[in-house]
């Protein structure tokens, strides 16, 4: 049985709403709720996708999960520790176990250093290693991401956006990871290079038993890739379950929602199988109007063809995530056949 | 007609190209009168300080007043009192030299330090960078400075000093602009989350790779406004008092004279000044252009 | 199709790297027709040309030496007009064996007779969508008046009530939400979908014979994509507006062009019906079309997890550009018999099927 | 500027003036703690005039309860300071309040006009710098931006006023009020153009605006202006010129009001500066400290009204509209 090493319960991340003095003055407080009580696990070997608009949420449980903000509240566990309030002094161990691949080519290159260097100093952030040791281990992990040797006296500035990716990847993999965070590792890629990195990570899971949390909104890239998929909407997860499942026979409207406007895009009739779900207007998380119980219910097809039930808007009895079997959740009060 | 040319694949220089090879013409040419000016400024100083100056700075010759350039072997000729004035002008380097790198050392060490602070940290320190920047700079230099001589009556070094603090507001928010721009292509995170230790981040990353050329032209203009202030000073008849020699201090004294048609006594300080404080600017404005706007964006 | 509204010949837009002291071929040999009311899809990766051949159209090109060679004729409701013309007269350059090594142009004269050529043309016969809607809106100015600006600049209606009456009709044409509200919003307090659609009804409020969209869905979620998409659909059959396409998104290209054009490298690779362009594996069609199909995630990948195809090695840097064909240090079909002309010569648009021409060795005569 | 958008900018406004009290106190406290530090105790010549001997000073102090704790004297000098009482000059024995707005007024209308003069010559050759890129036309104006602003600016002043004393006769050297009156104010446009030309930020001036001019012909929105046919200019003007001038003016009025000092001195131009430098002269403190307190408050005026000009312009800065959506 493969290990769970990565545990998230009810994390919630708030964001306070800066309106100058006033805020600051706490005289009227506002909180952006960005993550709103989520929970997942992540097993060794597994990828799980994170998928959902743009402010869903998904980018920030990544850099919570990593320490890059403090979690308003939840429990994180990482390889059987707590982290969620670990001081950073003794996280730091932990930190190279943990890694991120962010989504602009540049965020972990320094313009101004050799990729020799780039390299260099990630195999000795965590240990002293000799010269010789150094160079070994460089070697090596040009292989791993078949990056050419001619490369490592380049400068970022010089590289391709693929080999801009694999440098990333790279120093990643010389830390010493076992689970990294991908952060739309692929929209800032053309097609054909896209092809190389998605086939890259999966190679990497194969050979290193790697585990991703792979955030993207590019639906068919999160399907090859993860074994399950979460579908997030405002800081909430509406469904999760097996890959091929969520994207053939989601339960969640909004889930149909997404996969079905992918299948309109390509131009081809919306098959039977899969009813196209009429969009609603795309109403915007409001202040004034803060909605209660369940969050897509005012975009929701289903919530209108039911003839507006009150379960959904009520604040007592918003949908949690039931289990329908399979280990298929979904947090919706009129799941769809 | 603009011309351009491709050279030959062979004769192509290596991948990297080195910011000075690709740099324009004319920001070389800022960088080459600059560098002459500093080399000058050296130079006058040490002589200064070793006193191996054509003439004794102050020795009085009455039959010399006022004498033209290239009179009886002095060779930018002598003021009102017949001194020469060639070896005043180097003298006068002395009034404004260490002074003036106490004052750049202050505003560099303590703005970086602030800057860094607030732009690394970000919140309360952030705030309270801001409000220190905009407090200090809501004082034109030169009123605080004659406040501080009325009640004071202290000599250029603490000047200086008060020279040093006021530039703090400039370096801090280059700094800070810097790290804000970094912070904004997650640079800084992305090196949090590989395990490099703050000090490293700070250090390393961002000061020495990103700030240093930043910190560099800082501290040619800062020179530059330095001697502005030292020569203004001296002219208003405080700091540095006749008969040692200062640029401001001459061109005071010369005024007089000046209006009776004698221009050179006065004109010469003045022409000192415009390009010595000319040279620190190009010099600045030089190296910006070679180190910051290639490679920083 | 109709009678041709646009045709580029041979199209070399140039720009040049001071550091490598070498020439950026980001547009070098580019040939194109458009006929009225036809949508031509212009596919590539980055790098490949395809907004620098936008920009070159509308004579935006910035940095120097831009636009050093070609024609582009433009059959506006009058005659026919060179929006290149008499470039020779700014440009003249030397080449050897082939390749162009030195240029010089008077910019400041071709930039002066540009802007006399476009001044009546831009905004009024074309008219541009840009990608990034949120920028390309003035942050300073509400949304409404950036649309009646177009109106009284281009259009008949010249009295702000009327204006206003009509850009508010162009904001339910495009189906924004709540148009009144959406009139005197400025850009910032906009959604993503929002301002692209503001972006659009200010590009047809002037009734425009030809529409140039560069890139009109990037950067927007799956949903508000397929929703913009959904309404170009819609405005292409309502008003059957010429429309110069540009994406690198080959699902967006597939659903509304009539034609396609594959760039690569600064230059067409194939160009032909999207039907046949874009169609199942088997039909006859350029190495780096199937290679680009591919390498996209087909249901059946997705199914069996299986790898994806890859196209090898990386994305050309437009200064370096091989001698022979572009896409040879990539190309998976090379056979023995082309080996050599592939790596030497650069094979010519070939045409292979009415309408269907491909830059191929495999498939010249 | 509709009506409605008013209520926005009037709340972040009341912010702005909130920072700027702020920052006076601040100055204030900057001032006191520099009067403070002074040997000798320069508060007993402020709070109760010309008293000679130390000890009868202390006993006066305790008679009339003059506070004896810091912040105790701290808050009475601040309350005499809101009061208009900036103390007495010991030069004069006049009360430095009213000194300083007898003289002010010349002063600001100095730096005022200097300030034109240094953006009538700036902007210019910045526009034309952004615009065109650095031509053989217009980059000598650029190189001759540098070579002013390093220029001494008391030199500058010699040497105007020997030419124009050349041309017009003898050169009014007194002072300004005496000057004859229908050339009075030929003499008062010769200093502000000595200061404007010499206050030593016209090449800055120069940089700043064409960078962010240049900046903002790069933006988007200007090549949907040019794609549609619209005028650049009337797209282009708030942010690329209207803002960084604001802004680089508000910034550099310190460096002008320091010109002022010199030039102030160099005409006999009674004003701030001159009788800044004669309290220094005479270790008139109450006086260099009423005008350093004028003269911080000026810069802080400067900003608070281009921040006054940025919210204006800029709807984003007043962040108060309908429908706006968090998500994005």
């Amino acid at each position: 049985m493969t290990r769970t090493i990565l545990e998230v319960v009810n994390l919630k991340k708030y964001y306070r709403q800066r309106a100058g003095i006033l805020s600051t003055l706490r005289w009227r407080e506002r909180f952006i709720p960005a993550v709103d009580g989520v929970s997942f696990y992540l097993k060794e070997h597994e990828t799980l996708g994170l998928v959902g608009e743009s402010g869903c949420g998904k980018t920030t449980i990544g850099r919570t999960i990593l320490r890059l903000t403090p979690a308003t509240s939840g429990r994180i566990v990482f390889d059987g520790h707590d982290i969620t309030a670990m001081p950073a002094g003794e996280l730091r161990p932990l930190r190279s176990r943990m890694q991120m691949i962010f989504q602009d080519l540049d965020a972990a290159l320094n313009p101004r250093m050799r990729v020799r260097d780039l390299l260099k100093e990630a195999i000795t952030t965590h240990h002293r290693l000799g010269d010789a040791e150094v160079a070994r281990r460089t070697g090596e992990l040009l292989e791993q991401v078949n990056l050419k040797k001619s490369k490592l006296s380049s400068l970022p500035g010089e590289l391709s956006g693929g080999e801009k990716r694999r440098v990333g990847i790279a120093r990643t993999l010389a830390v010493g990871a076992r689970f990294i965070v991908a952060d739309e590792p692929t929209s800032a890629l053309d097609v054909s290079i896209q092809a190389q990195v998605v086939n890259l990570l999966r190679d990497l899971q194969r050979q290193l038993g790697l585990s991703y949390l792979f955030i993207s909104h590019d639906l068919e890239v999160v399907q090859l890739v993860s074994h399950k998929v979460a579908v997030m909407y405002l800081g909430k997860i509406v469904e999760v379950g097996l890959a091929d499942r969520i994207a053939g026979a989601g339960r969640h409207p909004y889930t149909r929602i997404l996969w079905s406007a992918l299948v309109e895009k390509k131009g081809a009739e919306p098959s039977r199988r899969r009813p196209a779900m009429s969009r609603g207007a795309w109403g915007v998380f409001d202040f004034e109007q803060p909605v209660h119980g369940c969050r897509f219910a005012p975009r929701c097809p289903v919530y209108e063809a039911q003839g507006r039930p009150a379960v959904c808007t009520d604040a007592a009895t918003e949908p949690e995530l039931r289990d329908l079997g399979g280990g298929h959740h979904v947090a919706c009060h009129f799941p769809l056949g | 007609m603009k011309r351009y040319t491709q050279i030959t694949d062979a004769s192509r220089p290596a991948s990297d190209v080195s910011p000075w090879k690709s740099a324009g013409t004319l920001d070389l040419a800022c960088v080459g009168y600059g560098l002459i000016v500093v080399v000058a400024v050296l130079v006058s100083y040490v002589l200064g300080v070793f006193a191996w100056l054509p003439y004794d700075p102050e020795h009085i010759s009455f039959g010399l007043l006022n004498a033209p350039p290239g009179s009886a072997g002095h060779l930018l000729g002598t003021d009102f009192l017949g001194r020469d004035i060639l070896s005043r002008l180097i003298v006068a380097t002395q009034a404004y030299f260490l002074p003036g790198l106490v004052a750049i050392a202050i505003s560099l060490v303590a703005g970086t330090a602030l800057g860094a602070l607030a732009g690394y940290r970000g919140g309360g320190v952030e705030v309270l960078a801001t409000y220190f920047n905009n407090l200090v700079d809501s004082f034109p230099r030169l009123v605080l400075i004659l406040l501080v001589i009325a009640v004071f009556r202290v000599d250029i070094y603490y000047i200086m000093i008060i020279v040093g603090v006021t530039g703090v507001p400039v370096v801090a928010s280059l700094v800070a602009g810097k790290i804000a721009f970094l912070r904004q292509k997650h640079f800084i995170e992305a090196a949090h989350v590989l395990g490099l230790p703050a000090h490293v981040i700070v250090l390393k990353h961002i000061l020495w790779y990103h700030c240093a050329p930043l910190l560099v032209i800082r501290a040619t203009i800062g020179m530059g406004e330095v001697i502005l202030i030292e020569t203004s000073l001296s002219y208003l008849g405080f700091g540095v008092q006749e008969p040692t020699p200062s640029w401001g201090n001459m061109v005071q004294a010369g005024a007089n004279y000046f209006f009776q048609g004698k221009f050179w006594p006065s004109t010469a300080p003045a022409l000192a000044i415009l390009f010595t404080i000319l040279g620190f600017h190009l010099l600045g404005d030089g190296l910006n252009g070679i180190l910051e706007d290639r490679s920083g964006k | 199709m109709g009678a041709p509204l646009l045709e580029i010949e041979s199209l070399r837009t140039y720009f040049y790297s001071r550091s490598k002291r070498a020439f950026i071929r980001a547009v070098d040999g580019v040939t194109l027709a458009l006929a009225r009311g036809e949508t031509l899809g212009v596919v590539g990766e980055s790098g490949s040309g395809k907004s620098v051949t936008a920009l070159s159209i509308t004579g935006l090109i910035g940095a120097g030496p831009g636009v050093i060679g070609g024609t582009i004729a433009f059959h506006a409701d009058g005659g026919e007009q060179n929006l290149l013309a008499d470039l020779e007269r700014y440009v003249d350059r030397k080449e050897v064996d082939g390749r162009i090594v030195e240029v010089s142009k008077d910019e400041a004269g071709w930039r002066r007779k540009v802007e006399r050529i476009m001044a009546p043309l831009r905004g009024k016969a074309i008219s541009v969508i840009f990608q990034n809607p949120k920028a390309a809106l003035n942050p300073f100015v509400r949304v409404g008046e950036q649309i009646t600006e177009v109106i009284r600049l281009h259009t008949p209606t010249k009295g702000a009530r009327a204006a206003r009456e009509q850009a508010l009709d162009w904001l339910r044409r495009v189906k924004i939400d709540s148009p009144r509200l959406r009139f005197d919003n400025y850009p910032y307090g906009l959604s993503g979908g929002m301002c692209q659609r503001a972006v659009i009804a200010m590009a047809l409020a002037s009734e425009p014979a030809l529409l140039i969209a560069d890139e009109p869905t990037t950067g927007l979620d799956a949903t508000i994509q397929s929703e913009i998409v959904g309404l170009l659909a819609e405005l292409k059959a309502e008003i059957g507006i010429a429309t110069l396409l540009i994406s690198h998104d080959i699902r967006v290209i597939s659903r509304l062009a009539d034609n396609v054009a594959v760039m690569y490298g600064g230059s067409v690779m194939e160009h032909g019906p999207a039907a046949d362009v874009l169609a199942a594996r088997f039909a006859p069609k350029h190495p780096y079309t199937t290679a680009l199909l591919a390498s996209i995630p087909s249901e059946q990948n997705v199914r069996d997890k299986g790898y994806l195809t890859v196209i090898e090695g990386e994305v050309p840097d437009a200064v370096d550009l091989p001698r022979g064909c572009r896409f040879y240090a990539r190309c998976n079909r090379v056979t023995d018999g082309v080996r050599d002309r592939c790596a030497q010569r650069e094979p010519a648009l070939q045409e292979i099927a009415p309408g269907h021409r491909i830059r191929c060795w495999l498939y010249a005569e | 500027m509709k009506l409605s958008a008013l209520k926005p900018v009037a709340l972040v406004l009341s912010r702005e003036l909130a920072l700027t009290a702020l920052l006076l106190l601040g100055v204030s406290l900057v001032v006191f703690v520099i009067l403070f530090l002074a040997p000798g105790d320069p508060f007993s010549v402020l709070l109760e005039g010309q008293m000679p001997s130390h000890e009868a000073r202390a006993g006066v102090r305790e008679a009339l309860g003059i506070p004896t704790t810091w912040y105790g004297q701290y808050f009475a000098w601040l309350g005499n300071l809101l009061r208009g009482n900036f103390g007495t000059s010991i030069r004069t024995g006049l009360p430095v309040f009213g000194e300083i707005v007898r003289v002010g007024a010349s002063t600001l209308y100095l730096t005022l006009g200097s300030m034109l003069v240094t953006l009538l010559i700036a902007v210019p050759i910045a526009l034309h710098a952004s615009v065109r890129g650095a031509t053989p036309f217009n980059r000598p104006f650029t190189l001759l931006a540098y070579v002013v602003s390093a220029l001494p600016v008391f030199w500058l002043g010699y040497v105007a006023i020997y030419l124009v004393s050349r041309q017009l006769g003898v050169f009014p050297l007194v002072s300004q009020a005496s000057a004859p009156t229908e050339r009075a104010w030929l003499y008062s446009l010769l200093p502000i153009c000595v200061l404007g030309l010499g206050n030593g930020t016209v090449s800055e001036v120069v940089r700043y605006v064409r960078e962010e001019l240049s900046r903002v012909m790069a933006e988007d929105y200007i090549r949907t202006a040019r794609a549609k046919g619209a005028s650049v200019w009337r797209h282009a003007f708030r942010e690329g010129l209207l803002i960084p001038m604001t802004e680089i003016v508000a910034s550099k009025i310190p460096f002008i009001l320091g010109g002022a000092v010199i030039v102030e001195q160099v005409f006999n131009w009674p004003g701030m500066g001159r009788m800044a430098w004669q309290a220094a002269q005479d270790r008139d403190f109450p006086a260099i400290m009423g005008i350093a307190m004028v003269a911080a408050t000026l810069v802080r005026t400067g900003s608070l009204l281009q921040r006054v000009v940025y919210v204006a312009v800029n709807p984003r800065a007043s962040q108060q509209q309908r429908g706006g959506g968090w998500a994005e």
